[in-house]
């Protein structure tokens, strides 16, 4: 049951170039939110339609949303100044669930804050013994979170299109040689659509269980407008599921994915 | 005094004017989780065709300047699965069901309207729709294939017919004439207009059917004249429709000859903004000290 | 590498491809005093007609979404006034003058085609304004009569004839054809589509004259989609126009098929919003490499 | 020649109910600025359509200009704050053409303020012997400026609707009264249309010449787009004038007034 909330900013900042958190205050979101639902902001009166933006983290009653500049909204939203009002609709959607013992998060630039609170909570939950990151951005300067990565996962690792930080080239590479190191029960990805259909790929390559959060275009955000679809098959059936309610996050083996 | 808000819209009581267009509002499952949707006086449905269908690839929508741009194509589960599995859902709130119905062919729009001619209030008949080929809005921009498929639906519905007009046209009056002359009980304006976003860092339109029906508040002023334009041609009753996302602009589609209103795109902006919208009626009904909307309905007093 | 922004349109030199809309821009005096109007590729003055008209009564305009409602009914001095007071002050700059003329007869417009086509480089004969009634939009709104004045301008004009559509109309690549097949050697679109706006205080529309056209950024995706039907349709070059604010919006309509794109509303806004665009242009293609507008003119790829 | 300046907010106000003062910086202006001409504010990004306020004082380089909210763009502005910029086009109109030695001034609810700056202009001329100011408002609650005209005129007199301050009645009633009692020669007026059309009324019963300020709604506020037309006459002849430019001062006479 989504709220519709008018929440208080607390904190903004921008945390790298284009890119901001806010942090707002509610506790009804913080209290019910699962690490892959995002919120539908309003952003101002000149905008007929939300933004979709996940949640990054959330502390106490506190939320945060970290974000790119992209075109007017996140423009509007990255004006925002502690003690504007915001306009929520949320938490939506389904959100990751959480199996097995040892995770691998991937994550790649605008994809990468929902990927914090996945791995906050599956620290939290007893049965896992290991949270591994890997996270891709275009440069140094894109580079996000690392900190909060660092303190939430057992160990991070970062590739950059530049070779800027960590490994030079896409994140992907990290992924099939970490496979090739260890065991992973569930792979969660969260990116550009290239990077997802690749990671699906070799999830599927080295038979792993892969949750894919997909990005699409949306109206109203709760399954009512059918503007967000995403193909998808289940035996042997495609059709088109509503990435706002039945998404974002599916299994890699139900989306259909476009050539590239 | 509380103002009358119900209306008398072709022998179906409403229990107020305001209704959620089709479309953009499922089969109101996801918007009952924010209120009841009995405060609403009707609900049209997401458009329904014979078959299932599984509508346009993605991306299906876009934003413009005040409005959007979509393309979904009649996505939905077919008439039978929505009579099966929909209908009961929307039958347990006391207000009115609104179908709304597109065919590829005459037969197909009469067998539809025959099925669903016991199970709901009125039959929209989309003769409109701008985002599929055949269907739709090939019927509604000649006045006769709109009379045809009105003909058509009349001789086998048991339940009030309302036709559902489109903008992209000459001259809205003749069309809107022709349905009534066929028969139809009411009429709902307008549909989208076509439009077209272009991404210029690809070159290609932002909308994967190349081209989108717009809605939303800029087309607001467009529809109000429609709406006026119909309404002094015809003198069946009109749901007017059309970028509404305000008491004000609710009213002004009363005076331009509207009996009931439709709210589309605003729902995404705001999920309450039927019952705003139905607030923002009331008051004016009150600080203008009228008893009901009788008053105010195609009261334009033009020069 | 500066980017060529020169146009050759239906045979005449353009510096660069933003001009302004008729109707906004006046005869140009007005806005000379915020910049060099040789910066503009072109002007299209003020529309008008045989003898001087005194325009329709206040109020003129409305604000809508996105958008204004104009009534103005074409003000104007007339052909011979506008030759003798008017021209000489926009000869003195280097850009190119459209003469806009608006008849209520097909000789009309032959004759003023007669007096200005020695006078300015382009005509563009206006078959689609809403605002008055016997002449312009009657004559837009079918192919026949639209092929009609075509045709009679052309036989007396020296200089090329671009005729200007109106969006009211059920299928606008028909109508360009038509101008086309009858000789017209480039369209401008789109001229304002019909609108209302009803001042709920008064129960009255806000313009005097009922209706009015509605214009700016609202009706920008409509406009682009009519571009690229109707440069879909044709070989003859476009001139387009509708809600144009800012350099990616004239992008879009080069991608649409646009060569030239005109400037109307946003000079509200901003007096130097064509030179805001032009540089917008200016800076799209060095960013993406392009020697000059053929690269991205008609090139959207549908899918 | 009009400027088109972008200026920053020194000072704002909420002078009365729904009434709002804002004082900015632009010396441009301040120098320029004849009593009666207007600007041509943008309100925002929602909006397509400047707005027409008049100016109503100017002090070395400080302009202010006072307004009623009315509507989206009213609102728009009356929310600014010290240190927001605003785009202003300006100045605009012709102003008031200040003759004779004893000047009345007669203005109603929003037409009050650019009666201000006419005063302290007529008073700072070395011909003017008396400025009198007649002033009217719906009520008390809605009175501004009144410290400001004292301070400027020779006297000043109040009427409102309601007679919770000044003269119960219209200010048009004060006028009549005044004219029986002293001779002008010349009358400024600005304010609601059927005010304006009364005062040329009395104006012409009493021969005096009066110059009325109009409104009507405005496209580009500079001439061009001929969407302002006021109806006025000439040697008999009549035909639309543009309150921007050819206004939004003229002469009552030469105003063609429609029936009441
Ligand atoms: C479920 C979900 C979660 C997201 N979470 C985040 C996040 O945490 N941080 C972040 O930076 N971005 C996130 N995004 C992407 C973000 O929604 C877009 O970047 C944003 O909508 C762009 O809006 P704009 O006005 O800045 O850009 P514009 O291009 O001006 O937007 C125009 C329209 O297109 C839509 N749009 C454009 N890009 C996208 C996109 N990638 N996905 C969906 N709609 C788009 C906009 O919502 C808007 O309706 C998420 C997207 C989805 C679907
Ligand atoms: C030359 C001139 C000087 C003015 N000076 C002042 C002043 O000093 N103080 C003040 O309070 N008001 C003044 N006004 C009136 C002021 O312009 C309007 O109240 C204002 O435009 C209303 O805008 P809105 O968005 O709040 O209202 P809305 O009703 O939402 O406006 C909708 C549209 O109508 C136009 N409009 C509405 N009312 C008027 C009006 N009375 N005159 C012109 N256009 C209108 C708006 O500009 C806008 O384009 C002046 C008007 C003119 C023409
Ligand atoms: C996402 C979306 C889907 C729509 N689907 C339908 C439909 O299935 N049948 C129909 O008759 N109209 C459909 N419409 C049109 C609306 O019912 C309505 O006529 C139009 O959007 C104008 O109203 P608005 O501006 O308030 O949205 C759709 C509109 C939108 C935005
Ligand atoms: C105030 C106003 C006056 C206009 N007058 C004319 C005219 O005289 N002749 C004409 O062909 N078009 C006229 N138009 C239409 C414009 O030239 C243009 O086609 C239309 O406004 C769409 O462009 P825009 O959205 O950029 O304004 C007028 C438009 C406006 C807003
Ligand atoms: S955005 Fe409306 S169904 Fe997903
Ligand atoms: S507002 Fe354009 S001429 Fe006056």
């Amino acid at each position: 049951m989504p709220f519709h909330l008018c929440c208080s900013i607390t904190e903004t900042e921008n945390i790298a170039q284009d890119q901001f958190s806010i942090v707002f205050d509610s506790v009804k979101l913080a209290d019910f939110v699962k690490a892959g639902q995002f919120l539908h902001i309003a952003c101002g009166d000149a905008l007929t339609l939300r933004r979709p933006i996940s949640i990054c983290d959330t502390d106490k009653s506190l939320v945060k949303v970290v974000f790119t500049v992209k075109g007017a909204g996140t423009r509007w939203l990255s004006l925002r100044k502690p003690g504007d009002m915001l306009d929520i609709l949320g938490p939506l959607g389904n959100g990751f669930d959480m199996k097995g013992e040892n995770l691998l998060l991937i994550g790649g630039g605008a994809g990468v804050p929902p990927l914090l609170l996945a791995a906050r909570q599956a620290a939290a939950l007893p049965q896992f013994e290991s949270v591994t990151a890997l996270l891709g951005f275009s440069d140094i300067g894109k580079a996000i979170l690392l900190g909060d990565f660092a303190a939430a996962c057992t160990s991070v690792e970062i590739a950059t299109d530049d070779g800027s930080l960590g490994r030079h080239g896409f994140v992907t590479d990290l992924l099939k040689y970490r496979l090739n190191t260890k065991r992973f029960d569930q792979i969660l990805a969260c990116g550009p659509y290239n990077m997802l259909r690749i990671v699906s790929e070799i999830a599927d390559e080295y038979d792993i269980p892969c949750q894919v959060s997909m990005e699409e275009r949306m109206g109203c955000g709760i399954g009512a407008c059918l503007t967000c679809s995403c193909k998808t098959k289940s035996a042997g059936k495609e059709k088109y599921s509503r990435v706002c309610a039945d998404g974002p996050v599916f299994s890699s083996r139900e989306v259909v994915w476009n050539e590239a | 005094m509380k103002p009358d808000l119900t209306v008398n819209f072709a022998g179906v009581c409403f229990k107020n004017p305001v209704t959620v267009a089709s479309g953009t509002f499922g089969f109101g499952k996801e918007y009952s989780s924010f209120y009841d949707l009995s405060e609403l006086g009707g609900i049209c449905v997401k458009g329904l065709t014979e078959k299932g269908r599984d509508g346009n690839p993605p991306p299906r929508i876009a934003e413009t300047p005040m409005g959007i741009l979509n393309s979904v194509g009649f996505q939905n589960p077919g008439v039978d699965l929505f009579m099966e599995t929909e209908l009961p859902f929307l039958k347990r709130f006391d207000t009115r069901i609104i179908a709304n119905i597109s065919g590829n062919t005459v037969e197909e729009y009469r067998r539809m309207a025959e099925k669903l001619s016991d199970a709901v209030d009125i039959l929209e008949v989309n003769i409109s729709c701008p985002n599929i080929k055949s269907g739709g809005i090939a019927f509604g921009t000649s006045p006769e294939s709109a009379a045809a498929v009105t003909h058509a639906v009349k001789q086998v519905s048991k339940i009030p017919v309302m036709v559902k007009l489109t903008p992209n046209v000459t001259d809205i009056a003749s069309i809107a004439k022709a349905c009534e002359d066929a028969g139809a009980d009411a009429l709902s304006l307008i549909n989208t207009i076509l439009g077209m976003k272009i991404n210029i860092e690809t070159g290609r339109p932002v909308l994967r059917n190349n081209t989108g029906g717009l809605s939303g508040p800029a087309v607001f002023p467009i529809a109000v004249r429609m709406v006026w334009q119909v309404c002094s041609a015809v003198k069946i009753p009109v749901m007017g429709m059309g970028g509404i996302t305000t008491g004000e602009d609710a009213i002004e589609m009363f005076f331009a000859g509207a009996s009931l209103i439709s709210v589309g795109t605003a729902n995404f902006g705001d999920p309450k903004a039927p019952l705003k919208i139905k607030k923002g009626i009331d008051d004016y009904l009150i600080r203008k000290n009228k008893p009901s909307l009788d008053c105010i309905r195609g009261r334009l007093e033009t020069y």
